[in-house]
């Protein structure tokens, strides 16, 4: 089994109902260092795009041009530009196909990251949902069907966010006060983790991740 | 922390709605009603400027949006950087046919949907240039201009790039004295109370009692130090003495203070720290012109004040003096 | 509760110094410096007006000094009524030799020394009427005028009494205008947080996490009710209603409103409450002429808003309208 | 011995140093209906007085003038005004007088009280400090020594503040809310029962006044 239209909008549905509870806890991670507002920034991303009828788009193109439309109208805030720009790179790159292999996941991230790193002006190591973004795309790379990404995605993106804990953050104004930072998630890599938690929860029989 | 507001989803629109009733020379405009634009536009020939960025910073972003300021700008949520629709909108509308300055403050999210805006506008052929606020001392050293946030100093490089644009200048021009002004201003904040997000269930800070922070950024990120609460005077001390030590390149003998308010601050204590601040820099042989004292910038009901010096050569003190007329600055 | 303050016993005096500093039109006068008067004195001819007050209130009542607005103003301290000696220096300095107006709120402290002064100037040969602002309708019922005090809405009275002295008008008619002025307002203020006084170990007094106080007064003194907190929508429809139930005789069909913020509220919030305002107002057949929305009023750090209503008719819509220029308020 | 100069100078000294400690008691009394500032405004005022020299005055009407101009010039509040022109008015009627008898005393301030009245439009009755020098004035009327004087006014002004604390004020704002004023003393009442039991600590051998 493959991806299509229809299994892109049941993800974003289990994200979004995810979302809501976590809300405050994202916000509160982000409240550390930054402004506060990556929470309720996702629930209403999230919300929007699941009101997107992305499950009903012709193709998986057209499915991930829905959310990415429904998140750029919904936000302009930094992770919300770039979730919505990945989206819109995950469209360009599957044009024209009705679905999409679990085997070209890593392929189409790791375009969808160049994008990201483009945009946003990042770099990879600066603590960043780019780094949980690398981490997918990695784990991704060997996988062959639905359940395999599943744990792959939630392991390493789990991984990902331990990993990086006690390194300082490198962007934005955070840089200037990095140490501050050490022992802290970032908020956009605990969104990640978290998301792909709820995602990937339904894909997976294996229900023991180490949080 | 109190709010009077309603549900927190129509927190943005329902305060554009009263912002465009209760001063009638700014409207909603935009597909979703989030570019905020004069409800006279400048006459065709101007360049145009568009600005924007995340709410919650009233006067601060659209409050600016007047003759010999800015002409449109895109207003996102709250803390959150203006959608892409409402960037090319707000470019659009600024645009008067000889091309339109970006001019906001340096945060990610407002970088990617004005730069996004720009890229989706080449085919329309409006001549788009950017300059980025970059006041904030305390987000950045000296040698990291460019991880510099903008904070209440921007609305110096509305005046100066508006001053331009209102006398003609191309947009070479525009773009220039924008950028010139904002390397010649400097902005520090104190913070004394955090302000709370209308969706968020907790302040986005906690300071204790009897502490404030130096250097906070405008939407409560960490600053230079935290400590105990100090004599007004010693605080314009130290802001004073961190903006002088990081003079730009060609300061001279002049410049404009704004002192500002970051919401909760009351006018007082304002007035207090103004009337130091002035005694230290002429202390140190700098003559001020044009002193701002109020709420220009703020965070919702952040307790707190900023300081931005701007410094003045003759090019920038006449664009300052310029007449200028928006809401809630007026000149001449 | 946290202030940017240096000595209380300082405050009032380094605040009125950033005042004057701070806005070159006003200038410190009399002999310990308690009275705010025009850095350029009107010509001579023109009817006086004088007003004063406790502080603590900026911009009021200081700040309104200017042309079109009031001539000189006696500051108490924080709270407390001017002294006798700067209502005897703010009267003189307000003689332009027709006369002069005393202008101010309603508190005892106030009246009895604006009293004395006008006794011990009898000799002087000053002619001098008193107005007192009484819009505030919790603090008295509408039987009591007498009681009632003077909050937000006696800027409304500067505004026009200012305007028929600047026209030329004599000591009987600007006496006349400001007591229809006075009539023609109605203010009701709802508090969220109170303030502290600089020289108070606690603030003046205490609101759960979730209550607010609908119709308290400008210091805090207790209102109609206390209870939890509501949607800004509900408190806009009550704060109208209310004043709509104490209409003055002669109300028409226009009115201007005064969306005050009492210091810590930030400007997002009564813009939200502008917008219902409105709606009901038009609801209720009224017209807005000239809103204004922001701190005119306020309490140091309070949270809160007040609302006031101006009724009009076309005399007092015309003076409203005429022009009149001080740091916070600028017509024309 | 009878008043001069140097005891009112004494007096008002025992007043100052009284006012210090009371200065949060008596802004929190009035917090309750009010604005909240008696208390900081009687210890500047009574502050100003205690410096205005009136120990070395000429005599008493010069004493009694020396107090009521510090005190008008440290306030307008209308506490202070009132007890500033209670000073004056003690001037005037003193005029030329080097000392002043402690059985002139009620007559005295029974002017003092009509000129209270007059200045402040307030009634007897309203609970305010009229009713506490109102009580004075009955109680000092058969005294002829200091000692006599202090214990009647002691009592009489306590007494006075007990009497009307569960009464409702009449007054100002609060007469609009008069109900809530029940219970609670008046701050300008309270002030006065402690400042006069303050003054006349000294010229008293009774200390164990009911408070
Ligand atoms: N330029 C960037 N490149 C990559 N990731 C970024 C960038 N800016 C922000 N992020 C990610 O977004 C998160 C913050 O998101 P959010 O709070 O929504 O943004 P904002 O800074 O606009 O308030 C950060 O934790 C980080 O992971
Ligand atoms: N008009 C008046 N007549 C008599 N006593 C008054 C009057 N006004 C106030 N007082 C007394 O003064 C006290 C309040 O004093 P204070 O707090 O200094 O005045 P303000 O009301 O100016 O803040 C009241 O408790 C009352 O006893
Ligand atoms: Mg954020
Ligand atoms: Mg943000
Ligand atoms: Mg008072
Ligand atoms: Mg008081």
């Amino acid at each position: 089994m493959s991806i299509d239209a229809s299994r892109i909008g049941a993800a974003i549905g289990r994200a979004a109902g995810a979302v809501q509870t976590l809300e405050q806890e994202l916000n509160q991670a982000d409240a550390k260092l930054g402004d506060g507002d990556t929470g309720s920034m996702l629930a209403r991303v999230v919300g929007a795009m699941a009101q997107s009828g992305a499950a009903d788009a012709t193709d998986v193109s057209d499915a991930f041009g829905k959310l990415a439309r429904a998140g750029m109208s919904a936000t302009g805030s930094s992770l919300g530009t770039l979730i919505s720009g990945a989206f819109l790179s995950l469209s360009k790159q599957t044009k024209g196909r009705a679905t999409v292999d679990w085997s070209d996941l890593s392929r189409l991230l790791a375009i969808v990251l160049d994008g990201m790193i483009a945009r946003g002006g990042a770099s990879l190591g600066d603590k960043t949902v780019l780094d949980s973004v690398h981490a997918l795309v990695l784990a991704l790379a060997d996988v062959s069907d639905g359940a395999q990404a599943a744990t792959a995605a939630r392991v390493s993106a789990n991984d990902a966010l331990h990993r990086y804990r006690d390194l300082p953050c490198r962007m934005g104004r955070a840089k200037f006060f990095g140490d501050k930072s050490v022992g802290l998630d970032d908020p956009g890599m605990l969104a990640c983790a978290k998301l792909v938690d709820a995602v990937a929860g339904a894909e997976t029989e294996f229900a023991n991740i180490t949080t | 922390m109190k709010k009077l507001i309603n549900d927190p989803a129509h927190y943005v629109d329902e305060a554009l709605d009263g912002l465009t009733l209760a001063f009638p020379s700014l409207v909603r405009d935009g597909a979703a009603g989030r570019v905020i634009r004069r409800t006279h536009p400048a006459s065709r020939g101007k360049v145009g400027i568009a600005t924007g960025g995340g709410f919650g910073h009233l006067p601060l972003f659209a409050g600016y949006v007047g003759c010999g300021l800015v002409d449109t700008c895109s207003v996102g949520n709250v803390f959150e950087g203006p959608n892409v629709d409402s960037c090319i909108e707000a470019i659009r509308l600024a645009d008067g046919g000889r091309g339109v300055l970006r001019l906001y403050g340096n945060y990610g999210g407002d970088r990617m949907n004005f730069d996004m805006a720009g890229e989706m506008l080449e085919d329309e052929g409006i001549a788009c240039t950017t300059v980025l606020g970059t006041d904030d001392i305390a987000s950045g050293g000296p040698d990291q201009p460019a991880r510099r946030r903008g904070v209440a100093g921007l609305i110096y490089a509305y005046k100066a790039a508006g001053a331009a644009a209102r006398s003609g200048s191309d947009l070479d021009e525009v773009t220039r004295i924008a950028a010139k002004a904002v390397a010649a201003t400097r902005t520090i904040g104190v913070g004394l109370a955090a302000c709370r997000l209308p969706s968020a269930a907790k302040p986005s800070f906690d300071l204790g009692d009897d502490e404030i922070e130096m250097g906070i950024g405008i939407h409560g990120e960490p600053g230079i130090w935290r400590d105990k609460l100090r004599p007004a005077d010693m605080i314009a001390d130290e802001m004073v003495e961190r903006l002088l030590a990081d003079l730009p390149p060609a300061a001279g003998g002049e410049v404009s203070v704004l002192m500002n308010g970051l919401g909760a601050t009351p006018m007082e204590e304002l007035l207090i720290l103004y009337r130091r601040v002035r005694a230290q820099l002429q202390g140190a042989g700098l003559t001020i012109v044009a002193p701002l004292v109020g709420n220009y910038v703020t965070s919702m009901e952040m307790q707190g004040a900023s300081l931005s010096i701007f410094h003045l050569d003759a090019e920038l003190k006449a664009l300052l003096a310029a007449p200028a007329d928006c809401p809630f600055w007026r000149v001449g």
